[in-house]
C-alpha cells in the first residue's frame, strides 16, 4: 500500500534521520516509556483504496432511506428544506473549509467577512442588535444563553445529516453585548484606514481567562454558518419570506386534510408554522411502519419525550412537500385507518 | 484592498433563490397567526442574483488562506491535508439527507459508520468504549467531567477538585469551571514535565482528576507519566486525557495504556475534520469500563446483525448533544481511519514526529529553543532573542505571511516567553519544510539587519495589520445600511499580482 | 511571479493515487506481450503527494479569469453565467457513468433528454429537425455543409460553391474549404448589412450554401435577410444559419422564420455549456425537412413511451462524432432550457440586447462607433480614435486587466480598425456595466493625459505582457528537465495584494 | 416565475431606456423585419424551479443503468477506469471552467501552464516530441491525423457520460511541429523575464487564414484536458504504470476463465490489453440482457460493424473489475450457456 497522503520517501527520510544524527524513527519515540509503548500493530482494518471507499460507503449510504427518494415528514428540530444549489460551489471552496479559525485576520478576510454579513443577517432576522459567529447548534444556543434570541440556523443551507452539524445562532439586544459567548467577528481598519474585519471582544476567551471563563466553547460551527450565510443569500429579502409562507400553506393545506379523516384529530387548537400534531389510530412507529411502505418518512412519535402524547405524531410540512405527496401522505393515513376498522 | 458587502450591491427585486409556485389552496397567513406574531417589515436580508452570489463569495474565498493554498504549522491545530474523497462520501445523499429521528432499521448504513466508528478509535486509543456525541473538543472534555463527576457521586465520594498542569490548553480549566468543578494549576519543570512534587502535595480526598495533554502543548511526552497515573489513582482521583495532540502516538503509544481512564479526541484534528474555519470539528470521549455507565446516551450498540440506539441507560450523564453527534464529521474521520489501515497510521505519527524534530533542530541556531528534548508532532520556539532586538513574535508571524504561509501558533503555551508553537504535520513535504525554514532563517536575519521590514510586516497581504484596540473599544458587529458609504459604482484598480 | 511546474517538485516515490491491490493471480505481463512491444523506459509523468496535486492546481486556478472571478464582455463568446444547479446534475452517476454501446432500454433516461432536447432546440430555431451530434459549433458548421452537399447531390446538381460575407467568422470559410467546397467572400455595406448587388452577382448554378450570422458578428440584425433568403433560394442555393449570437434572439425571431434550411448552435455559449478554458463545447445543428434525411445518425426517436437511437438512415452523412455527441454539454443546456422556459429564454434576449444598447449609447462619445444603430446582444467599437494617440486596441485590452475585467474581443471583425467587440450578457447587473463604462472612459482619458500607463498595461498582473515572438521562433512546447533551472528550494516573496 | 440569472430589476430597466430615449425594450428589435417577428411564446415547457429541476433529472438519471451500480464489462472506445477523487475537486474550480480560451495571457497562466504541463505528459506517454492542447476525441484527432500518435486520452479522468465529451490527443515528431492541427501551448518569458505561457504557432489558425486554414476546429477541449492531466498527475510514473498492469492481469484471469468455458470461445490469438473478442453460443443481445438480470453489463456486439464477427462479443476488463465480478461474469456465462443447452 501506498500513502498518497504521505510525502515522505525514503531518500528523505534517510535525509533527515541523518541530520537528526541517528537511523531510525523509532529513535525519537525513546521518551516513551517501554510499558506504554504499543507493541504490534493497531487492531483495526486494513486500508482501503479509494476506489474500495467509494464501493463501501456507497453501499452503506445506500442502506439509509434518504429524503430524495421519499416524501418527507419529519422534522422536530431537524428540518428538510430547499438548499440553494449555491451553497455547496462555496463551501466546497477549499479556502475556505481547510482553514481554521481566523487567527491571522489578515489572511482571513473571506472567512470573517463572511461571518460578519452572517451576524447581520441574523440580527435583520432576529430583530437583535448584535450575534455571534455561531454555536453547536440551537440546543447549545440555548443552554448557553441569558437574555436574548437563540436558534437553530439549520433551516439555512444545512443538510440533515444525522442531525450535524447543524448551526446555532446566539444574539442579543446591545446592552448585553460583552456577555455573548463565542466568537465574534468586527469591523476596524488597517493602517491605510481600510476596511477590514477581526475576531474582537477575545478578553472572556478560553485561553486568556482560562478557569474564569464563562464558557468552555472553543470552536464554533463556522463552515455551517457559512453555508447558513450563503442560503439566506440566495434566499434574500424575497424568498425567505416565501420560503416562510410556503411551510404555512402546505402546512395549512396538511393539517385541513388531516383533520377531516375519521380516526385523525389534530390536537392543539393552536396557529402553527410548519409542524402540528395529529392523535392516530393506533401506535405512532405502527403508522410509520405503513407510510414507509408508500415511500413516505412520517412524522415524530411525541410519546417518546411525554408519554401522555403516545398515539400522537408531530408532523413536519415544509415548502420541500408537493401537494402530490401531501396527498399521497393523507390517502396513505386514510387507507391505514380502514385497515385497523377491519375485523382480522 | 476593500470588498463590498454583499449588502452593499443588494438591489430590490433581485434574487438568487429559485422555489416552485406554491401547488396547495393559499389561505391568509393573517387567519392562520393573530397580527401581533407577524412582523411588520421585512428583514433586510441581501438581494442579489445568482452570479452576484457567486462572485461574492469567490472573491471573499481568495481572501482566505487554507491548507491547499499553503503551509499551515499551527501548533496544537493539525492542519493537515484535508482528504478530497471525504467529502465526496459525506455528500452523498444516503448520508447527508437521513434524519436523526428516522426509525433505526431506516438508518443501519449510519449507525454502522458510528458503530465502527467507534470500534476503531476504542482500539485506536485503548478504551473500552467511545462516544461520539460531543460536537467538539471542549465539548467532549466537559462530557468526560461530567462522567468524573457522576463516577464519584456514584462511589458516595465527593471529589471537587480538578489538577491541570500550567502547559494546558485553556479549554481544560474552562471546561472544569463549567462542570462545577475547581481547578489546582501546577507547574511544569524543567524538562517540560509535570512538577511531581506539586502534583504530590496537590491531590487528596478532593482529587477528582487530573487532566493532560499527552504529548504536552510544549510536544513533548510527559515522561513520567506511569508514575503521574499512580500517584492520582492512589489518591482515588481519574486520569483525563487531552486528546488534541494524538497525531503523534497513533499505533505508537494508547492513553488507555498508560493509565488514562477517559480520553477525548479531535477527530477535525487528528483525523482530518476538516477544520472548516473554526468548525464544525468532533469530539469523542472514550472511557474505561468502569465509566461506561456514565457515558451519554443513546449509545450505539450493534444486537446481532442490527445496529441500534441504546437510550436504556439510566446513569448515563444524559445527552450532552443534540441527537448523535457531528456525525458529518464523524463519517469524514472514519473515511480517512478507513484510508489508512494500522500501518498508514503508524506512518502518520511516525513522519509528524520525524518532521517536527528535523525543522526544530534545523531552526535551532536562530531561535532560542526552551526544552532540548526530543519532540514528538510540534515544538516550541521562543522570541525571547528576538524580542531583544525589538521585534515581538507577532511581528514574526506578520512577517511570515508575505512568504505565503499561515504562522504557527503564538503566544501559547503561556509558560514560554515570546512562544511559537509549530507543527509540520505529516502530509507536508521535506521540501515545504525546508522552504519554510529558509524563511525562518530570513527572518532572523531581517530581524538583525533590518527589523522595521518585519515589525512593518506583513506587505503583500490584502489589507495591513487592523486596529483590533478599536474594534474592541468601540464595536461594530453588524452592517448597518445608514452608516455605510455608497460603494455601487466605485471602480477600483485592482492587484492580483 | 513564477509558478514551479508540477514536474519540478516531483520526487521519486510520491504518490497520489490508490488502486485496490491486485486480486487475481498474477501473470508475467513479458509473457502476454512480446517485449518489443513494451516501453523499456516509464513515462516520467509526476511523482507528488495528493496534497502537492490540490496545492499546484488550486494555486493555477488563482491565474485564471472567468465568469466566477468578473466581468467577461468578450464579444460572440457569450460569457454568461454558469448555473451551479448544471453542474451538479451533469454530475449524477445515472448521466455521468453510463456508456454509449449499452442497451437502449438501459439508457432511456439519457435518451429522453436527448429527444426533448431535439425538440425544444427545433422549437427555439424554427427547425423541423435537430441532431445534437457536433461536438461544437465548428464541427456543426461543417456537418452542415456536408448535408447541404448531399443534399445537392441527391437532386443530381453540383454545387461547389458557398458564399461567405466578410463579417463572418473565420471558422465559415474554414469550414467550408475542409467539406471540400469553395468560398465566395463578399462584402458589407455601409450599414453591415449583405452587399445585396455582390449577393446577386455571386449567386449562380454553382451556389451551395449562403453562410450567415444573424445577427452578424458587427452585433447587427440583418435587415434584408429575407430579400437575402429569396435571392440565394431562387438560385437553388441553400440558407446556412451559423447559431453564435442566437442569445439575441431566442422567442424573438427563428432562423427557421428567416428562411434559413439549416442553422447550428453553439450550446456552450447560449446555454451556458460552460466553456471551459476553451472547450468541451456543443455545436448541435437542426435543419428543414428537406435536409432531414441527410442528418448525421444515429439520431434518438421516440416510439411509443420509448426512446430509440434510429441508425437506419441510408441517406445519412454518416456519424460525425464518436457515438451521440457531447452528452454532458447537452444535458447541461437542457437543464438550463428548462430552468428558464419560453417566458426566460424571452427575458434573456430583451435584456441581453437592452444591455448591450445601453453600453453602446454609453460608450460612443469616447470611442469610435463604426455602425450606428440598434444593435443586437453585442456591438462593435473601433479603437483608431486612440489609435492616433499612439494607443493600440491592444494596449486598451491590456490595462483593462489592470482593473479585473477580461477585455472585449479584439481586432474581429476584421473589417473594423482597431475592433473591440463587447457582449455584455444579461447575467451582469447594470452596475457593473456601469462600473466597467467607467473604467473604458477613464482609460480614454489615460490615452489621452498618460498613455504610457496605457501602452505598458498590465500592471496588477502575475505577469506582465509576454513575447509571444519568441515563443513562435524558437518553440518551447513542453517541459525537458534537463533544460530546467532547480526550482527546488527556492523561496519566493508572495505578492497577493 | 423570478429568475436568479437575471439581475436586472424594473428600475435598472426604467432608467436604461430611459437613457436610450425609448420606452419599450421591443423598440430595440424594430430592425427585425415584422414578418419574421417570432409571434407568441416558444411552445416549451414553463420554466422549472431548481429543486424541479433536481426531482426530474434525478428520475431521468435513475432511469439509466450506471457503473456504480453494475459490474461492468464495456468499452469498445470509452471505458469505465478509476477516477482519482482530485480530478472533479480541481475541474469544479470556477476559474477553470468558466473561463474561456486563453486569449489573454496575462490571466490565463493557470489554464495555460496546465495545458502546458497536459502536452509533456502527452509526449512522455507516446514518445514524441510535441503535442497539441487536444482535440474533441480520439477519432476526430485520427480524422486530422498525418505521422504521428494519436488517441483518446479518456481513460485519464474522463467519466464516460456516454461518450462525450471526451479528450482526444494528438502528437508528433518535431520535425511536423508546424503542421499539427488545434491550439498549441508555448513558454516563453514576460517583460521582467519570468517565465510564462501563451498559446503559439497561431498562424495557422482559422480566424487568421479562414480558406486557407487546414482545419476548421477552433475550440479544444481544455476543460478535459485538464482533467486528464489532474488525473495523469495524480496517478503519475508509478500509478500509470500500475493501472495498466492491473487491466493486463485482470484481462488475462477473465480471458483464461472463458476460455475453459464449455460453449465459448476466445477468438483470436493474439497479446490483447484490456479486450477480448468472445463467441458465444448465442446472440450478443440476448447474452446482455441475461449478464444485465444478474447487475452486470457485458461487451460490446462486434455484429454491429462486422457481419462477420455476429455472435462474437467484445469483452472489457479493466481495473475497475474486481476478481469477484470476474468470477460473476463467468458464472452468468456458464449458468445461460447451460440454459441454452436445455430441451425447452
Amino acid at each position: 500500500m501506498k500513502y498518497r497522503y504521505l510525502p515522505m520517501t525514503a531518500e528523505d527520510r534517510t535525509e533527515m534521520l541523518s541530520f537528526l544524527g541517528i537511523t531510525d524513527v523509532e529513535d525519537l519515540f525513546s521518551d516513551i516509556p517501554k510499558q506504554v509503548r504499543f507493541k504490534g500493530m493497531l487492531n483495526i482494518p486494513d486500508a482501503l483504496s479509494e476506489p474500495e471507499v467509494v464501493k463501501h460507503f456507497s453501499h452503506l449510504a445506500g442502506k439509509n432511506v434518504n429524503s430524495s427518494e421519499y416524501a418527507y415528514f419529519l422534522g422536530a428540530g431537524i428540518y428538510n428544506h430547499y438548499i440553494p444549489s449555491t451553497v455547496n460551489h462555496v463551501i466546497s471552496r477549499s479556502e475556505f473549509y481547510t482553514a481554521y479559525t481566523p487567527y491571522q485576520p489578515e489572511i482571513s478576510q473571506g472567512e470573517l467577512q463572511a461571518i460578519f454579513e452572517f451576524q447581520t443577517m441574523i440580527c435583520e432576522l432576529t430583530g437583535m442588535d448584535v450575534a455571534n459567529s455561531s454555536m453547536y447548534d440551537g440546543p447549545t444556543a440555548l443552554a448557553e444563553a441569558a437574555n436574548l434570541a437563540v436558534g437553530g440556523a439549520q433551516p439555512f443551507g444545512i443538510p440533515m445529516q444525522l442531525g450535524g452539524p447543524s448551526c446555532g445562532f446566539f444574539a442579543v439586544k446591545e446592552k448585553f453585548m460583552r456577555k455573548i459567548p463565542g466568537r465574534i467577528v468586527g469591523q476596524t481598519v488597517d493602517h491605510h484606514g481600510r476596511r477590514g474585519f477581526v475576531l474582537t471582544l477575545q478578553a472572556r476567551e478560553q485561553h486568556i481567562r482560562r478557569e474564569k471563563a464563562t464558557s468552555n466553547i472553543c470552536s464554533n460551527q463556522a463552515l455551517n454558518a457559512l453555508a447558513a450565510s450563503v442560503a439566506m443569500t440566495a434566499l434574500g429579502k424575497q424568498g425567505v419570506q416565501e420560503m416562510a409562507w410556503q411551510n404555512v400553506q402546505k402546512t395549512q393545506y396538511a393539517k385541513s386534510r388531516i383533520a377531516r379523516l375519521d380516526g385523525y384529530k389534530v390536537t392543539f387548537d393552536v396557529p402553527v408554522f410548519n409542524e402540528f400534531v395529529v392523535q392516530v389510530p393506533t401506535s405512532v412507529s405502527e403508522m410509520n411502519r405503513g407510510l414507509l411502505k408508500r415511500k413516505i418518512v412520517g412524522g415524530y412519535d411525541l410519546g417518546r419525550n411525554y408519554p401522555e402524547l403516545a398515539g400522537h405524531m408531530l408532523l413536519t410540512v415544509t415548502e420541500a412537500c408537493t401537494k402530490e405527496e401531501i396527498d399521497l401522505l393523507v390517502k396513505g393515513l386514510e387507507e391505514m385507518e380502514s385497515a385497523c376498522n377491519q375485523p382480522i | 484592498s476593500e470588498k463590498a458587502l454583499i449588502f452593499e450591491f443588494s438591489k430590490p427585486g433581485r434574487v438568487a433563490y429559485s422555489l416552485p409556485d406554491c401547488d396547495v389552496p393559499e389561505v391568509d397567513v393573517e387567519a392562520v397567526f393573530p397580527s401581533k406574531y407577524l412582523r411588520q417589515a421585512p428583514a433586510e436580508l441581501p438581494e442579489v442574483s445568482e452570479l452576484d452570489l457567486m462572485r461574492h463569495y469567490t472573491e471573499l474565498s481568495k481572501r482566505n488562506h487554507g491548507i491547499d493554498s499553503g503551509f499551515y504549522p499551527l501548533g496544537s491545530c493539525t492542519m493537515k491535508y484535508n482528504p478530497k474523497i471525504n467529502e465526496d462520501v459525506a455528500r452523498c445523499p444516503g448520508f447527508a439527507k437521513i434524519h436523526p429521528y428516522q426509525s433505526e432499521d431506516t438508518i443501519q448504513g449510519a449507525l454502522q459508520v458510528l458503530y465502527d466508528l467507534q470500534t476503531e478509535l476504542a482500539e485506536i486509543t485503548g478504551m473500552d468504549a467511545i462516544s461520539l456525541q460531543p460536537a467538539a473538543g471542549a465539548q467532549g472534555e466537559w462530557t468526560s467531567l461530567m462522567m468524573i463527576r457522576a463516577y464519584h457521586e456514584s462511589r458516595g465520594e465527593k471529589r471537587t477538585k480538578v489538577i491541570i498542569p500550567d502547559t494546558a490548553h485553556g479549554t481544560n480549566p474552562a471546561s472544569a469551571t463549567v462542570a462545577g468543578l475547581d481547578t489546582v494549576t501546577i507547574s511544569s519543570d524543567e524538562n517540560g514535565n509535570v512538577n511531581l512534587d506539586e502534583l504530590r502535595e496537590a491531590v487528596g480526598p478532593d482529587t477528582a482528576a487530573l487532566m493532560l495533554t499527552n504529548p504536552s502543548t510544549l510536544g513533548l511526552f510527559e515522561e513520567n507519566i506511569l508514575e503521574i497515573a499512580d500517584i492520582v489513582h492512589q489518591a482515588g482521583g481519574l486520569l483525563y486525557y487531552d486528546g488534541a495532540n494524538t497525531n503523534a502516538i497513533l499505533g505508537i503509544a494508547r492513553p488507555g495504556d498508560m493509565g488514562f481512564d477517559v480520553v477525548h479526541l479531535n477527530l477535525h484534528k487528528t483525523f482530518t475534520g476538516p477544520h472548516g474555519g473554526g468548525g464544525p470539528g468532533s469530539g469523542p470521549i472514550g472511557c474505561k469500563k468502569e465509566l461506561i455507565p456514565f457515558m451519554p446516551r443513546p449509545h450505539v450498540v450493534k444486537v446481532g446483525d442490527t445496529y441500534r440506539l441504546d437510550d436504556d441507560r439510566p446513569e448515563s450523564i444524559g445527552r450532552v448533544k443534540a441527537f448523535y453527534g457531528n456525525f458529518g464529521i464523524n463519517l469524514r474521520a472514519f473515511v480517512y481511519i478507513r484510508s489508512n489501515g494500522p500501518e498508514g497510521l503508524l506512518r502518520v505519527s511516525q513522519e509528524a514526529v520525524l518532521n517536527a524534530n528535523y525543522m526544530m533542530r534545523k531552526l535551532a541556531p536562530y531561535y532560542d529553543l526552551p526544552y532540548g528534548r526530543i519532540c514528538k508532532h510540534e515544538f516550541v520556539l521562543s522570541g525571547r532573542r528576538q524580542k531583544k532586538l525589538g521585534v515581538r513574535t507577532l511581528d514574526i508571524a506578520k512577517r511570515l505571511l508575505d512568504f505565503g504561509y499561515h504562522p504557527p501558533t503564538i503566544y501559547f503555551p503561556l509558560i514560554v516567553e515570546e512562544c511559537m508553537m509549530i507543527e509540520p504535520t505529516e502530509t507536508e513535504s521535506k521540501e515545504t519544510l525546508d522552504q519554510f525554514i529558509d524563511v525562518m532563517i530570513r527572518i532572523a536575519q531581517e530581524i538583525e539587519e533590518n527589523p522595521a521590514v518585519v515589525q512593518e510586516a506583513p506587505h503583500h497581504t490584502v489589507i495591513t495589520r487592523l486596529d483590533e484596540v478599536a474594534a474592541a473599544r468601540k464595536p461594530i458587529l453588524r452592517y448597518k445600511s445608514d452608516k455605510v458609504q455608497q460603494k455601487r459604482g466605485e471602480v477600483y484598480e485592482v492587484s492580483t499580482a
